[in-house]
């Protein structure tokens, strides 16, 4: 398997990103950040996601349409999301 | 935007390019019904979650943080190792394909591994919803941990499915049927697998690092 | 049964109007109801000399009409737009006025059960499937089932609300017409769903009060009496009442105050929360306070549960403290 | 698209229908016109069960306390009329019929993007319809079609887990035809046939394609939840670990809101088809009702909480879905007026297709104005879970989704058969299921407002009028829909043989022989012009 071809560097370069930002999330957990650390979580999650999208998964080299496709799921799993706690954010507060 | 389709090629579709592409968007449909499909368990996480931190803090709590964090490694890099398959196949590699294949397929078991004795050690807590539960933990604890079977074990069910698919892609690749010119099937569960590895990337903060305030 | 549903008076022909609400409602759907007969009529209409006047071979001119088609598009794209604001803003309205509950209302309790509705007075009257009020005192409806989701509609009031297990639901209606009026369970529970039909029967003040006479305290007295039994059956006052204040928190005036839980939030101690304190008491752990509460639920009947709520909230504060 | 004169074919090639008849050439067949015909026999078998139970319910509620049937077969009757009608008839109605038949003709392709997964979802919707009649045969479900927590996780006692599971299946049928539709349309369109020169039904299979994507699955993680609740006694929707019933309405009315779209926007692509053929006439307002059929599908999935209004949803959320509901019946109603206005100034010819597209349009307007009603907060309070709610939506369903689905079937009769159907008898057919629909579900409208409950097997007395009226309309719509039945199989075995164009329409599907050959087109058809493209008046 011989590393040094063109096409793997971007692969290794990736692959060491995602393990950084684990230790990155793990090491988060020791730190008394209190409330932002779910945040912060999900935002790694998130900069592992794309990663792993646009490189392992070479988005990078699609079409626009088939990018409009990978991200169409999110956009309607963020509205169910958002209208649901629409209810649930606001059940307790008096009319 | 459609190339002009000589009109006399007999396949249903114009050159390969065409079918590239349609197998392409094929696949990221098929990813963004996954992705609502996982959708209602999160979306269920998120309401719980606002209802009842305290006892989500609790759950998370109950969880064992560095085999998860283990398990994040050890699925990344199966992603890794997947996605070096999928560079080698388009050069025709085709040994090298199928040890990229079978490292990813071994890394599988090993995340499966890691998470049955993480089931294991909620068994003997007490902690599987449906059999007699910890009294001492509070109901919605019990939530959770329901939530943390049905999401892990809907991601494990894909794993299972991607470990049969990569069989399934070994004897295709033994009896030569992968090649550089037709690698669909490879770059496909590819897409696939990495799409299993991004569930759970968001799986592990979510139910793992919830911190103790 | 048969005794109340024979006793109606007829729902003559169209549904009475009996709830301060039902002119209100009544008021848009007739609204609703005109602009839509209005559309319906001209859209026919205009069809219907359409397909007479261009059928095929005949001789009317066919030239395009001049008017840019996106001056048609947008005169009734907006058209609509507004004609649905406007019914939204009307709906919206009288919809925010049925859900504010007018504070210090009479509160009736009605316990949706697999198939008959469970009515409790607060006086402890209790009654199956009727509901008696007096003429123009507008009532609070505390609603909570025991096993499915069931739903309290009184057409007559124009009044319809779901009842959730696990949560204490209320709503309110101020009768304006006397009379007995059914009342259905809306939302499908079972076998017998279709049998769950009780009646509320309106009555004069002077009616009210020969029925209040006719029917005397059953024994149990208040729900509060019951509700102190309930409290002294289950000790509660072992750990609530521990001088040191060390076991559990005191409950003289918990009712409306804010609480802080373990989790740090702070919630009002309202009706849900004793409830849920008594039947799923880890989800309502108070901070400073290790002792777990055994969770009552299955062990406390759940009416018990509720008439223990109703004890609680008759305990005012205790003078000296004021509570934040 | 002016029509290109096709070269003349050889009479060589036979039609699809034409070459080997065996089982197994129609059982393994990859062509999308047999798929399409195995999907309709499938689906009017599917529709003759669920017909049955709804007229075995109007024959019990032709009076009061009628014991016709006990409670609980009451029950299961409503529950096997719902998930049948809906599942297993009306969602794949027209896309997986019409779709799959006409959407490849329509964009000038050989067949769809992957004929192999097309024939594997149909096998896929059978096995689960199998499913949900074995669940049926041996004793049936009594939740009703929602499955409302937690009555269906705890407290019924039917066949849930089976049924779940046949529906649960059927949703990955809709999954990979809506799957196959989307890459067909961005691929496989005839070359100069560009986004905007495409017919309204392509458009209206493409969005509806887009809904059955994104929201089925939402409805199998809904199922196994409810599912995992059932079999292990515990679960997220339960009250006593703190869970909320209303949580699996909201993750079940996110899927069958936009449900509700599926069956109805496929309708609104033939109604365009049928009216610009029969009127001669370009559709009018041709950009806006593109973008009208995206938005409806867009908006439907903002709009779910209209269902839960008096659920105890926070009053906050009541108001945000009861606005974004109204923004979505805007579409709707702009489509009803673009519709007449391409009549106005056309050459209108009363065919039996344009028949049942004017029942749609008078049908679909009063149930779209009822829908009004019913997202209208304060009213709905009132007429939420009535009867009102049961003829808002079969006047959509029946009125809107059947009314067209049986216009296209007749329009594009002579594409699929190759032969015409009996005009006169036809037209009848149409004003009888016209008559026969407005007989059984208007006077529902009025039992909902005073009040009378759905699900209900007995009522009060006074209720008992309106209902026999409703239970004799239904006599009439059964014989209604009985007759296509009856002369369409005679007219596939023996009806008058039909050109290539009978009706002089402009689609590409018309431009080959009828019925078409295996694959379709002798060559890829060039497109040069705008869809609907009649010879001026």
């Amino acid at each position: 398997m011989n590393a040094e071809d063109p096409a793997f560097r971007p692969l290794f370069a990736t692959y060491a990103a995602l393990i950084v930002l684990l230790a990155l999330t793990a090491a988060a957990t020791a730190l008394p950040t209190g409330w932002w650390s779910t945040p912060i979580g999900l935002a790694v999650a998130v900069a592992k996601a794309s990663l792993i999208f646009v490189v392992f998964m070479r988005l990078r080299s699609q079409s626009p349409l088939v990018r409009t496709f990978a991200l169409v799921g999110f956009f309607f799993l963020a509205i169910m999301i958002a209208l649901t706690l629409a209810d649930y954010v606001t059940r307790l507060v008096p009319v | 935007m459609n190339t002009a389709t000589p009109p006399s090629l007999p396949a249903a579709y114009g050159d390969e390019r065409q079918r590239d592409v349609a197998n392409h968007l094929g696949m990221w449909t098929f990813i963004a019904t996954e992705v609502l499909f996982f959708g209602g368990l999160f979306l269920a996480y998120v309401v719980y979650r606002v209802a009842y931190p305290a006892a989500f803090a609790a759950g998370s709590h109950t969880l064992n943080f560095w085999r998860g964090t283990l398990n994040t490694a050890v699925l990344l890099t199966s992603s890794l190792t997947m996605a070096m398959g999928d560079a080698y196949i388009k050069r025709g590699r085709r040994t090298a394909l199928r040890n990229c294949v079978a490292a990813t397929a071994s890394l599988g078991v090993l995340f499966l591994a890691i998470k049955a004795s993480e089931y294991q050690e909620m068994y003997a807590k007490h902690l599987v919803p449906g059999l007699p539960f910890d009294p001492a933990a509070s109901p919605p604890l019990q939530l959770f941990v329901f939530l943390y079977f049905a999401m892990t074990g809907l991601h494990a069910v894909h794993m299972l499915i991607g470990l049969g698919l990569m069989a399934w892609l070994l004897r295709l690749n033994q009896r030569g049927r992968l090649t550089a010119a037709h690698h669909a099937p490879v770059e496909m569960f590819g897409l696939y697998w990495h799409f299993v590895d991004c569930v759970w990337v968001f799986l592990y903060p979510l139910l793992y690092l919830i911190p103790q305030r | 049964m048969r005794r109340f549903l024979a006793s109606w008076d007829a729902v003559s022909g169209w549904l009475p109007a009996a709830s301060s609400m039902a002119p209100r409602v009544d008021r848009v759907l007739r609204g609703l109801l005109a602009a839509g007969i209005a559309v319906a009529v001209v859209l026919t209409v205009l069809t219907l000399i359409i397909l007479v006047r261009y059928r095929r071979g005949s001789a009317a001119s066919r030239s395009p009409s001049g008017i840019a088609t996106w001056k048609i598009e947008a005169s009734w794209i907006i058209g609509t737009a507004i004609v649905f604001l406007f019914f939204f803003f009307e709906g919206a309205g009288v919809y925010a006025d049925m859900e504010r509950i007018p504070p210090g209302l009479p509160e009736i309790t009605v316990v949706g059960r697999q198939w008959m509705w469970d009515v409790r007075y607060a006086d402890g009257r209790r009654e199956f499937n009727m509901l008696h009020v007096r003429l123009n005192t507008p009532v609070r409806v505390v609603l909570s089932s025991e096993d499915v989701i069931h739903s309290f509609f009184v057409p007559a009031f124009r009044l319809k609300q779901d009842v959730v297990p696990g949560k204490i639901v209320s709503t309110w209606f101020n009768p304006t017409r006397t009379g007995t009026y059914p009342f259905f369970c809306a939302q499908y529970c079972g076998t017998a769903h279709a049998q769950m039909i009780g009646a509320v029967v309106v009555l004069s003040p002077g009616d009210y009060a020969a029925w209040v006479r006719g029917n005397p305290l059953p024994r149990g007295g208040t729900a509060q009496e019951r509700g102190l039994g309930v409290y002294r059956r289950f000790g509660c006052a072992e750990c609530h009442e521990d001088p040191q204040g060390r076991r559990a928190p005191p409950l003289a005036g918990l009712y409306g105050s804010r609480v802080t839980l373990a989790g740090g939030e702070r919630v009002r101690a309202d009706e849900q929360y004793l409830r849920d304190a008594v039947l799923l008491s880890a989800r309502s752990r108070v901070a400073g306070y290790a002792l777990t509460m055994p969770s009552y639920d299955g062990i406390m009947a759940p009416s018990d549960a509720l008439d223990l709520v109703a004890y609680l909230k008759s305990l005012a504060p205790p003078p000296q403290e004021a509570q934040p | 698209m002016t029509p290109t004169e096709p070269a003349e074919r050889p009479r060589a090639t036979p039609s699809y229908l034409g070459g080997e008849t065996s089982a197994a050439s129609w059982l393994g067949t990859l062509d999308h016109k047999r798929i399409a015909l195995l999907y309709l026999f499938t689906i009017t078998a599917f529709f003759v069960v669920g017909a049955v139970a709804a007229a075995l319910m109007r024959w019990q509620l032709a009076v009061p306390t009628a014991d016709l049937v006990t409670s609980d077969t009451y029950n299961r009757l409503f529950t096997l009329h719902g998930v049948v009608m809906v599942w297993f008839f009306l969602i794949p109605s027209i896309p997986t019929v019409l779709g799959n038949f006409i959407l490849p003709l329509a964009i000038g392709a050989r067949d769809v993007a992957f004929p192999r997964l097309n024939l594997a979802s149909w096998y896929i919707f059978v096995s689960g319809g199998l499913l949900a009649l074995y669940a049926i045969v041996v004793g049936g479900v009594d939740t009703g079609w929602t499955f409302y927590t937690p009555y269906s996780s705890t407290y019924s006692n039917g066949h849930v887990m089976v049924m779940a599971a046949g529906i649960f299946v059927a949703g990955f049928s809709s999954i990979a035809t809506g799957l196959n539709f989307i890459v067909t349309v961005h691929k496989l369109r005839a070359p100069g046939l560009t986004w905007f020169r495409l017919p309204l039904f392509v458009w209206a299979i493409y969005a509806t394609s887009i809904i059955m994507v994104l929201a089925t699955p939402v409805l199998a993680i809904t199922l196994v939840l409810m599912g995992l609740e059932r079999v292990l006694g515990v679960g997220i929707f339960d009250p006593r670990i703190g869970g909320d019933p209303l949580l699996f309405q909201h993750l079940f009315w996110f899927y069958s809101h936009p449900a509700v779209y599926i069956m109805i926007l496929p309708s609104m692509g033939v109604v365009s088809e049928i009216i610009t053929c029969f009127s001669r006439k370009r559709i009018f307002g041709y950009p806006v009702m593109a973008v009208s059929i995206l938005s409806i599908a867009g908006l439907g999935f903002l709009v779910w909480g209209h269902h839960m209004f008096v659920s105890s949803q926070s009053v906050y959320a009541g108001v945000v879905f009861s606005f974004l509901s109204f923004l979505v019946s805007v579409p709707s109603a702009i489509k009803v007026f673009n519709w007449i206005a391409t009549l106005h100034r056309g050459s209108i010819t009363l065919s039996t297709p344009l028949l049942y597209v004017l029942g749609f349009l008078a049908l679909f307007t009063i149930g779209g104005l009822t829908g009004v009603f019913l997202a209208t907060l304060a009213v709905d309070v009132h007429l939420h879970d009535t009867y009102f709610v049961i003829a808002h939506f079969h006047y959509i369903m029946v009125g809107g989704g059947v009314m067209a689905y049986l216009g296209g079937i007749h329009y594009w009769w002579p594409k699929i058969s190759g032969r015409m159907f009996p005009e006169a008898v036809a037209a009848f057919a149409a004003v009888t299921i016209f008559v026969g629909f407005n007989l059984t579900f208007f006077p529902q409208y009025l039992l909902g407002y005073l009040g009378m409950p759905r699900r209900y097997m007995t009522y009060p007395a006074e209720f008992h009028t309106l209902n026999v009226v409703s239970t004799l309309g239904a006599v009439v719509l059964a014989v209604g829909f009985g007759l296509p039945l009856l002369y369409l199989t005679r007219s596939f075995l023996r009806g008058a043989p039909a050109g290539p164009n009978p009706w002089g329409a402009t689609g590409l599907e018309w431009q080959t022989s009828s019925p078409p050959p295996e694959d379709n087109f002798a060559q890829t058809p060039v497109v040069t012009g705008p869809p609907y493209d009649y010879p001026p008046l």
